[in-house]
C-alpha cells in the first residue's frame, strides 16, 4: 500500500508542462496568468516558463495569410515545448484551436511538415509533431483529476449556481484536439470541474453557442453584442447563474467587457461576474483575489466575497 | 352427404389466447350456442387454429357429429380459408363453413366492457348458425389456362418480360406498335448511373427477342380488342401495313437516300431535329430491320400507289417506276401489288397479357415562358439524340439551329464550319411538380439532366453547364453518389427553377433563374437551353386500358392493383402492368418491374389450371321473367340475353367472367338470381337475428 | 330463454340500449371494422356488421327487414367512389339508398336511422368515429317506433 | 450589372462571371481549393453550417453556406470587399456539423488568403500582422500596470523578453508569403 502510494505520488510530481501564455492572458487579463503560477504548483503540476514563445498565432494574423507560414509559427511554438520534453499548456482557447490545428494539418500533410521544417532549419529547429498544446481544463480534469482539485481547495461554493461557457475552441473541430469531449453537443468537463468545487452548473440552452469575441467583435461591435445579449439573457432566464465560468480567455474578455458595455447602453439590466476557471480554482484555494481575479470589468466583489466569507 | 340432410351444427369457439377471452366470457358464449337451433356440438379452445383446434372439428365431422360448420374465432379475411381446408380435409363440403368474428369486431373493440362484448359475441354467433343453417354444398370450379403471353410494348420493360417468358418456356407474342422494338431507350446516348451506352446494351436484347423461338414478333401492331378473361383471353392484332414485302426486304437502306426531298417529313427518332424519307427504317440499329412506307407522308412518284396498277411505260418503253422500287435490290418496294391499307388482323389466344407501353416525353411547346419555338430551345430527349453518335450532327455536340445547315453540307459532301456551344443550362421539373400540367414527379429527369451534363463536361470541359433545380432526387442506388460526381466536376448547381428565357438578337439565349442559395436573380446567356420535360403517359395508353379492361389513374397511368403489395397486378386478373405505362421510372426499375410482371404471369399460368371460387351469381332460368335489368349492370359484361327452348330470352351468367358481386342479385325484380355463399335467405336470416337481438331466432 | 338472455331482456325493458346492424361490403368497410379492433379503436358494442360481397350487393329488403324485425339503426358500409372492388357496385348502392331512404320515411321511420357512409380497408379510425356518431344519433331517435308496436 | 447599395449585384449575371474565369485562365473553385479549402467542391449545400454560424445569426451575408454557393459559382471580385470573411471567429462548429467533409471554416480562411492576394484586408488585421513581427504578439500592449498590479513582472517570459527569440521569429515570417506580399514593412 505504502509502496503504490509512493509510486502514484511519484508519477504525479512527474507532471510538468510548458506555460503558453499566447497575447490576451499576459498584456489584457494577467491574473489570469497569475492564477495558474499559483494553483499549479499546489497541485502538484510543474511548469516550465517556455522561455522565448510568442503568439501562437492567432486567427488574424497567419492563418490568414498563408498554411505554411500559419504551421511554422506555430510550429516554433511547439518545438520549445518538444525540445524539453513536454506538452504545452494554454488558458486560451485560441492558442489551443490555432496550435491543435496547425499540428493537426502538419501531421496529416508531410509536404507541409517539410515545408515548416524548411522553415524551422532557418533558425536550427525541428518539428516532430510529438509537443502538443494541453488545455488547462483537460489538465486539471484528467491530469490533476478532481479529488485532487476537491483535496486543494479552501472555500467550497455552495450555494452557487454558475453558467459555463467552455468556448467553441474547446470542443470544435473535436478531430483536431488531444482531448475530446465524449459528446462534445453536450460537454461536461467544465461543469464537472465546477461541481468539484461545490457549485451547481447547469445546463442552459445556449451552452455551446458562441459569445462573439474575436473576429466578429473586431468587423462588427454591434453584430457581436447581438450574441453575448442573447447568451447571457439565456443564462438569465433559464438558470439565473450567480457567476460565468469559462476556461478561455477569449470568452472571459466578452462576457465580461461586453456586458458592462450592454449595460451602459441599457440593453442589459442585470450583471453577472465572470471568471476563468483558473481564476475561481485560485480563490477557492485561497489566493489573494486582487492577484489572481483582480481585472474584470463588469463587477465581481460581491461573488469573491461571498465565495470567500462562505 | 346430401343436401337436404337435417343440419346439424358445431360450433367451435376460440380463446385465441387472451385475445378474444380477455374480454368476451367464452364459456358464457358456448353455453349460449347450445341453446340455438340445430347446433349439436359446441366447444372452445386455446387457439382454434391450431392443429389440435383444427382436429377437433375434424373429429367431429369424421365421428359423424356434425354436418355445418361455425367457428366462432378471428376475421375470416384471413383464417376462412384455414378453416375451410379443415372441413374438405376431414370430407365435408369446404362451403358447409362459416365463420364468426368475435375477435377484431368484438373483443379488440370493446375491451374494456367485458360483458356488452360477451353480449354482443352471443349475437354474432346467432347470426353466423342461423346462416350456417341454410348453408349449401357448392364445388370449386377450375378455368383451364393458356400456356401463352402477350407482351404489349416492345420497349426495354416488354423486352424483358418477354425473354423471360419465352425462357421459361412460355409463349410469347410480342406487339411492337412501331416497326421496330427498342422503344425510347432506343434513343438515349447513355445510361445512368453507370454511363454505359445505350445501343450497347439494349441492341442485343432486341436481337434476342428476335431470334427467339418461343417468341412471336410483331411490330408495327396494335391491339384492336380483347375477349375473355384469366387464362383466356381471346386478342385480334392489327399488323399495319409496311407497303414492303418484308420477307424480301434485307434492311439495306438503298431506299431511304432516293425517296425525293418532298416526301421528308421531321425523323421521329431523332426527336424531329432530322428530316426522313416517306420510306424509312426508324433507326440503323433497328429489330427488325425492315423498311416501311408512311402513306402518309408518301407522294407516289410516279403515280404508285399500290393499287395494284401495273406500272405506265416511259417513251422508251421502259416501265416508270418510283425511286424506291427502282433502286430496291430484292424487290420488296415493288409497288405493283394491290396492298391492303388496313393491313392485316391477327387472332391470338393468350393465357395473360403484360402491357408495358412505356412513355413519351411531353412536348416543349406548351411552357411559352422558355421560347419553346426557339431551335436552341430543346427537351432533354432531343439532347439525348443530339450527343447520339446515331444522332443528327452523328454527336457532335453542335447547336440545334447549326443542323440544317449541317446536314445539307453533308449531303453535298462538302465540309462547312458549324458554331460549337460555349454554355448549356438544363431547366428542371418542366411540366412536373406542376398543377397545370402534371402534379407527380417524373423522376428520372434529375438524374438523366445530371447524366447529360456529366458526359459533356466530361468530353467539352470547357463547357459552362448550369442546371436550375428545384430540388435534385436522386434516391436510387449509386444515384446519390452519380449527383456528386457530377458537383465536383464544376457543373454549377442552382436551386431555383428557372422563371423565363429571352431569345437575344443573335440565337442565344438569356436564362432568367432565381439562385434561393445565394437569394438573388441569376442571369445566364447560353447557347442551348435544355428543358427537362415530363414523363407523360402514352396518349393512346387510356384507349388501349379500355380495350383491356383496366384502369387508369388520375394522372393517366395504368393503375396497378395495390400500390404496396401488388405493383404490377391490375384489377382485372390476368394483366399485368410493367415500366413507365404504370408511372415514370428509371430503366433499373422499369427493368424490375418487367421481370416481376413476367414471373406472376408465369406463376399464374404454369399451373395449367386455377381454382375460382363457387361465389358466383347463377340464374334460376324458371323464375327469370328476360327483363335484361341485369344485363348493363354487370361490371364485367359477364350476363347476356339467350334465347332458351321455348324460344324466349333469358339472362345468362357467363360463371368464367363472374366475379361475385351481387349487384345482379341485389337487382333482379323476380329473384332470379343467386349469389351463392351469400344468398337472399342467408344473408337475411343473419339479418333477421341480429334485428331481433336478444331474442332467440326460432326453431 | 338462457339465463343472460332473460337478464337482458329485463335490463332491455328498464334501460334501453339500441340495436344497430351494420352491412359492410367485404373489401372495404368490413375491413376497417377489423382494422379498428386490431388498432384497439373502441366503438360502441350496439354496433353488430353482417359482410356482404359489395354494397351492390344489398338489397333495399335487407334493409326494410331489419327494420321492421326491431333494429333501431342500419348502416351500409362501402368502398370510397372509384375504389369499388367490384369497379361500380358502391354507385349501385348509392342510388338505390336514395330510393330506400324514401320507402322508410313512407314506413313513418325517421330516415336518420338508415345511414351509408364509404370507409375504405385502411380506416380503422373512420369506421370507429362513424359508428361512435350513429350510435349517438340513435340513441337521440329513442327505439325504433316499429319496435314499440 | 444593376449595382446594390452593397456593390454586389442586386442580379448576378452568370455568364459575365464565367467569361471573367475564361478571361483571368483561373477557375475560383480551384484557387481557394489551393488556399486550403479542398473539400468545397463536395458541399450539396444543405445548409447545417448556416444553421450554427455565429455570423449568419447575426446578419452577415456571406456566411459559410452563402459564400461557398458564391465561389462554385466563380464569384471572386463582388466578394472582396464584404467583411464577412474576415468576421469569421473560426469557431469550427460548421466544421463539426458539415455531413460532406467540406469544413467551411477552410472556405471561410480560404478566401481571407485569396483576399490578401488582392490587398484586400482589414486595417486591423495588417496591425495584428505588424505586432506580430514587431513583438511577436498579435495584441500587444505596452502598459505593463496591469501586469504589475497582479504581481508579474513586466514582460513575459515570451518573445517580448528573449530578442534571439523575436529574430528566430521574424527570420520565419521573412521566408514565408507574408513578405513576399509585402503587406507590412519587414525591413529590420
Amino acid at each position: 500500500m505504502m509502496e503504490a502510494e509512493v509510486v502514484e505520488k511519484d508519477a504525479e510530481k512527474k507532471l510538468k508542462f510548458g506555460l503558453f501564455l499566447g497575447c490576451n492572458i499576459p498584456f489584457n487579463r494577467p491574473d489570469v496568468e497569475q492564477a495558474m503560477r499559483k494553483i499549479f504548483p499546489v497541485l502538484g503540476v510543474e511548469l516550465d516558463e517556455l522561455k522565448g514563445q510568442s503568439c501562437c498565432p492567432t486567427w488574424g494574423t497567419m492563418p490568414s495569410i498563408d498554411i505554411t507560414a500559419w504551421c511554422a509559427v506555430a510550429a516554433r511554438n511547439l518545438c520549445l515545448g518538444e525540445e524539453k520534453g513536454i506538452d504545452l499548456m494554454t488558458a486560451c482557447n485560441s492558442c489551443y484551436g490555432s496550435l491543435n490545428e496547425a499540428r493537426h494539418k502538419m501531421l496529416n500533410n508531410p509536404k507541409l511538415m517539410s515545408d515548416v521544417n524548411e522553415l524551422l532549419a532557418k533558425i536550427g529547429k525541428r518539428y516532430e509533431g510529438k509537443a502538443k498544446c494541453r488545455h488547462v481544463a483537460w489538465v486539471l480534469y484528467k491530469d490533476v483529476g478532481l479529488e485532487k482539485i476537491k483535496e486543494s481547495i479552501k472555500y467550497t461554493l455552495d450555494d452557487i449556481t454558475i453558467a459555463v461557457q467552455p468556448g467553441c475552441h474547446f470542443l470544435w473541430p473535436s478531430e483536431v484536439y488531444p482531448d475530446k469531449e465524449e459528446d462534445p453537443f453536450n460537454p461536461v468537463v467544465l461543469r464537472e470541474l465546477c461541481e468539484a468545487l461545490g457549485a451547481e452548473a447547469p445546463y442552459y440552452t445556449r451552452l455551446i453557442d458562441c459569445c462573439g469575441m474575436g473576429a466578429l467583435r473586431s468587423t462588427d461591435p454591434e453584430k457581436s453584442f447581438t450574441l453575448v445579449k442573447e447568451k447571457l439573457e439565456n443564462i438569465k432566464e433559464e438558470i439565473d447563474a450567480d457567476l460565468i465560468v469559462t476556461t478561455c480567455s477569449s470568452c472571459l474578455i466578452q462576457l465580461d467587457d461586453a456586458q458592462e458595455r450592454l449595460r451602459k447602453e441599457g440593453k442589459l439590466n442585470f450583471s453577472i461576474p465572470v471568471l476563468h476557471y483558473v481564476q475561481l480554482l485560485a480563490l477557492c484555494m485561497g489566493f489573494e483575489p486582487e492577484q489572481v481575479a483582480g481585472i474584470c470589468v463588469t463587477p465581481r466583489d460581491e461573488i469573491i466575497n461571498r465565495i470567500i466569507k462562505g | 352427404m346430401s343436401n337436404d340432410e337435417k343440419p346439424r351444427i358445431g360450433v367451435y369457439i376460440c380463446h385465441c389466447g387472451e385475445n378474444i377471452a380477455g374480454a368476451v366470457d367464452v364459456k358464457a358464449v358456448a353455453e349460449f350456442a347450445k341453446t340455438l337451433p340445430d347446433v349439436v356440438v359446441v366447444r372452445d379452445y386455446l387457439f382454434m387454429c391450431s392443429d389440435p383446434g383444427q382436429e377437433l372439428i375434424k373429429q367431429d365431422i369424421r365421428d359423424g357429429l356434425v354436418n355445418r360448420v361455425v367457428v366462432a374465432a378471428c376475421t375470416p379475411r384471413t383464417h376462412e380459408p384455414i378453416f375451410r381446408k379443415a372441413c374438405e380435409d376431414a370430407g365435408l363440403n369446404k362451403y358447409y363453413f362459416e365463420m364468426a368474428n368475435i375477435r377484431d369486431q368484438c373483443s379488440w373493440a370493446h375491451w374494456h366492457e367485458k360483458e356488452k362484448a360477451t353480449e354482443k359475441a352471443k349475437a354474432i354467433v346467432a347470426a353466423a348458425v342461423a346462416k350456417a343453417r341454410l348453408l349449401e354444398p357448392l364445388e370449386d370450379r377450375y378455368i383451364e389456362l393458356t400456356k401463352e403471353v402477350m407482351v404489349i410494348g416492345g420497349g426495354i420493360a416488354g423486352i424483358f418480360a418477354a425473354l423471360d417468358l419465352a425462357n421459361a418456356g412460355f409463349k410469347v407474342h410480342l406487339v411492337e406498335k412501331s416497326p421496330s422494338i427498342g422503344g425510347n431507350m432506343a434513343k438515349l446516348d447513355k445510361t445512368f448511373p453507370t454511363n454505359d451506352c445505350s445501343a450497347c446494351i439494349l441492341t442485343p436484347l432486341m436481337v434476342e427477342v428476335a431470334n427467339h423461338p418461343n417468341i412471336n414478333l410483331l411490330t408495327y401492331s396494335e391491339v384492336e380488342s380483347v375477349e375473355g378473361s384469366v387464362g383466356n383471353f381471346k386478342v385480334k392484332v392489327r399488323k399495319k401495313q409496311t407497303y414492303v414485302d418484308w420477307d424480301k426486304c434485307t434492311g439495306c437502306g438503298a431506299c431511304l437516300d432516293v425517296c425525293p426531298p418532298k416526301a421528308r417529313v421531321p425523323d421521329e427518332f431523332n426527336e424531329g431535329m432530322s428530316l426522313r424519307g416517306a420510306i424509312y427504317i426508324p433507326f440503323p440499329q433497328a429489330v427488325p430491320k425492315k423498311a416501311v412506307v408512311d402513306m402518309d407522308a408518301c407522294i407516289k412518284c410516279g403515280g404508285r400507289d399500290f393499287s395494284g396498277k401495273e406500272p405506265r411505260l416511259s417513251k422508251s418503253g421502259k416501265p416508270i417506276l418510283a425511286p424506291c422500287e427502282k433502286v430496291c435490290p430484292t424487290g420488296a418496294a415493288d409497288r405493283t401489288p394491290y396492298r391492303d391499307p388496313n393491313g392485316e388482323l391477327v387472332e391470338l389466344n393468350v393465357g395473360a397479357i403484360i402491357v408495358a407501353t412505356g412513355y413519351k416525353v411531353m412536348d416543349k411547346h406548351h411552357f411559352k415562358e422558355f421560347a419553346p419555338e426557339h431551335p436552341n430551345v430543346i427537351t432533354a430527349m432531343q439532347m439525348e439524340r443530339l450527343i447520339s453518335a446515331t444522332g443528327p450532327s452523328e454527336g457532335k455536340l453542335i447547336k440545334p439551329s447549326e443542323i440544317p445547315k449541317l446536314l445539307e453540307a453533308k449531303k453535298k459532301g462538302e465540309k462547312v464550319e458549324v458554331e460549337k456551344p460555349h454554355t448549356i443550362t438544363f431547366i428542371s421539373c418542366v411540366g412536373s411538380r406542376d398543377n397545370r400540367y402534371h402534379t407527380y414527379c417524373s423522376r428520372v429527369c434529375c438524374m438523366y439532366m445530371l447524366k447529360q451534363a456529366m458526359i459533356l463536361k466530361e468530353k467539352y470541359p470547357d463547357l459552362d453547364i448550369y442546371i436550375f433545380f428545384i430540388d435534385v432526387r436522386t434516391p436510387g442506388k449509386d444515384f446519390d453518389e452519380y449527383y456528386m460526381r457530377c458537383r465536383q466536376l464544376g457543373i454549377k448547381i442552382i436551386k431555383g427553377r428557372a422563371g423565363g428565357i429571352q431569345p437575344l438578337p443573335d440565337d442565344r439565349l438569356l436564362v432568367k433563374g432565381y439562385d434561393a442559395e445565394i437569394g438573388k436573380p441569376v442571369e445566364v446567356v447560353t447557347d442551348i437551353a435544355v428543358l427537362a420535360t415530363a414523363i407523360e403517359p402514352n396518349p393512346t395508353l387510356k384507349e388501349l386500358a379500355r380495350t383491356l379492361g383496366i384502369n387508369v389513374g388520375a394522372e393517366g397511368f395504368l393503375k396497378e392493383r395495390h400500390t404496396k403489395l401488388y405493383p404490377v397486378d391490375t384489377m382485372t386478373e390476368g394483366i399485368f402492368i410493367a415500366g413507365c405505362a404504370q408511372g415514370p421510372k428509371d430503366i433499373p426499375d422499369s427493368v424490375a418491374q418487367a421481370k416481376a410482371a413476367a414471373a406472376s404471369a408465369m406463376s399464374l399460368l404454369d399451373p395449367g389450371k386455377m381454382t375460382v371460387e363457387p361465389l358466383i351469381s347463377e340464374v334460376n332460368k324458371e323464375k327469370c321473367t328476360g327483363c335484361g335489368i341485369c344485363v348493363p349492370l354487370c361490371p364485367y359484361g359477364a350476363i347476356s340475353l339467350v334465347e332458351c327452348e321455348d324460344g324466349k330470352k333469358k339472362s345468362e351468367i357467363n360463371p368464367a367472367l363472374c366475379k361475385g358481386c351481387g349487384v345482379c342479385t341485389a337487382a333482379c325484380p323476380s329473384k332470379a338470381i343467386t349469389l351463392h355463399g351469400f344468398t337472399y335467405d342467408q344473408v337475411l336470416a343473419q339479418i333477421k337475428t341480429i334485428a331481433r337481438w336478444p331474442e332467440i331466432p326460432a326453431e | 330463454m338462457s339465463q343472460a338472455q332473460a337478464e337482458v331482456a329485463e335490463k332491455k325493458n328498464e334501460e334501453w340500449e339500441p340495436n344497430i346492424l351494420v352491412i359492410a361490403c367485404n373489401w372495404c368497410t368490413y375491413q376497417a371494422a377489423d382494422m379498428a379492433g386490431s388498432l384497439r379503436y373502441s366503438y360502441p358494442p350496439t354496433c353488430k356488421v353482417v359482410r356482404v360481397p359489395c354494397s351492390g350487393r344489398v338489397e333495399p329488403e335487407f334493409v326494410i327487414e331489419a327494420l321492421l324485425n326491431g333494429a333501431d339503426g342500419v348502416l351500409i358500409g362501402g368502398c370510397h367512389p372509384g375504389d369499388c372492388h367490384y369497379k361500380e357496385g358502391n354507385y349501385k348502392a348509392l342510388r338505390r339508398f336514395e330510393w330506400l331512404k324514401k320507402i322508410v320515411e313512407e314506413l313513418g321511420i325517421e330516415p336518420e336511422r338508415v345511414r351509408l357512409e364509404w370507409i375504405a380497408g385502411s380506416e380503422g379510425l373512420k369506421f370507429a368515429e362513424v359508428m361512435k356518431e350513429f350510435d349517438a344519433t340513435i340513441r337521440k331517435l329513442g327505439p325504433n317506433p316499429l319496435k314499440k308496436v | 450589372m444593376i449595382e446594390s447599395e452593397e456593390g454586389v449585384p442586386n442580379v448576378l449575371n452568370l455568364s459575365e462571371i464565367a467569361e471573367r474565369e475564361r478571361e483571368e485562365d483561373e477557375r475560383v473553385v480551384e484557387i481557394v481549393r489551393e488556399f486550403g479549402a479542398e473539400n468545397l467542391i463536395y458541399c450539396m449545400q444543405c445548409g447545417s453550417c448556416a444553421a450554427v454560424c455565429p455570423l449568419a445569426r447575426v446578419g452577415f451575408e456571406w456566411y459559410n453556406k452563402k459564400l461557398i454557393k458564391a465561389l462554385l459559382l466563380g464569384m471572386k471580385e463582388e466578394l472582396l470587399d464584404d467583411p464577412t470573411p474576415w468576421a469569421c471567429v473560426a469557431c469550427n462548429r460548421c466544421t463539426e456539423v458539415c455531413p460532406r467533409q467540406v469544413s467551411p471554416f477552410e472556405v471561410m480562411f480560404a478566401v481571407r488568403r485569396m483576399m490578401v492576394e488582392e490587398f484586400a484586408i482589414p486595417t486591423l488585421a495588417i496591425e495584428g500582422l505588424r505586432a506580430l513581427y514587431e513583438y511577436g504578439h498579435a495584441v500587444y500592449m505596452t502598459g505593463r500596470e496591469a501586469r504589475k498590479k497582479v504581481g508579474l513582472p513586466e514582460k513575459p517570459p515570451s518573445t517580448d523578453s528573449d530578442e534571439q527569440a523575436l529574430k528566430d521569429l521574424k527570420t520565419i515570417l521573412k521566408n514565408t508569403k507574408l513578405a513576399k506580399l509585402g503587406l507590412i514593412p519587414m525591413n529590420d
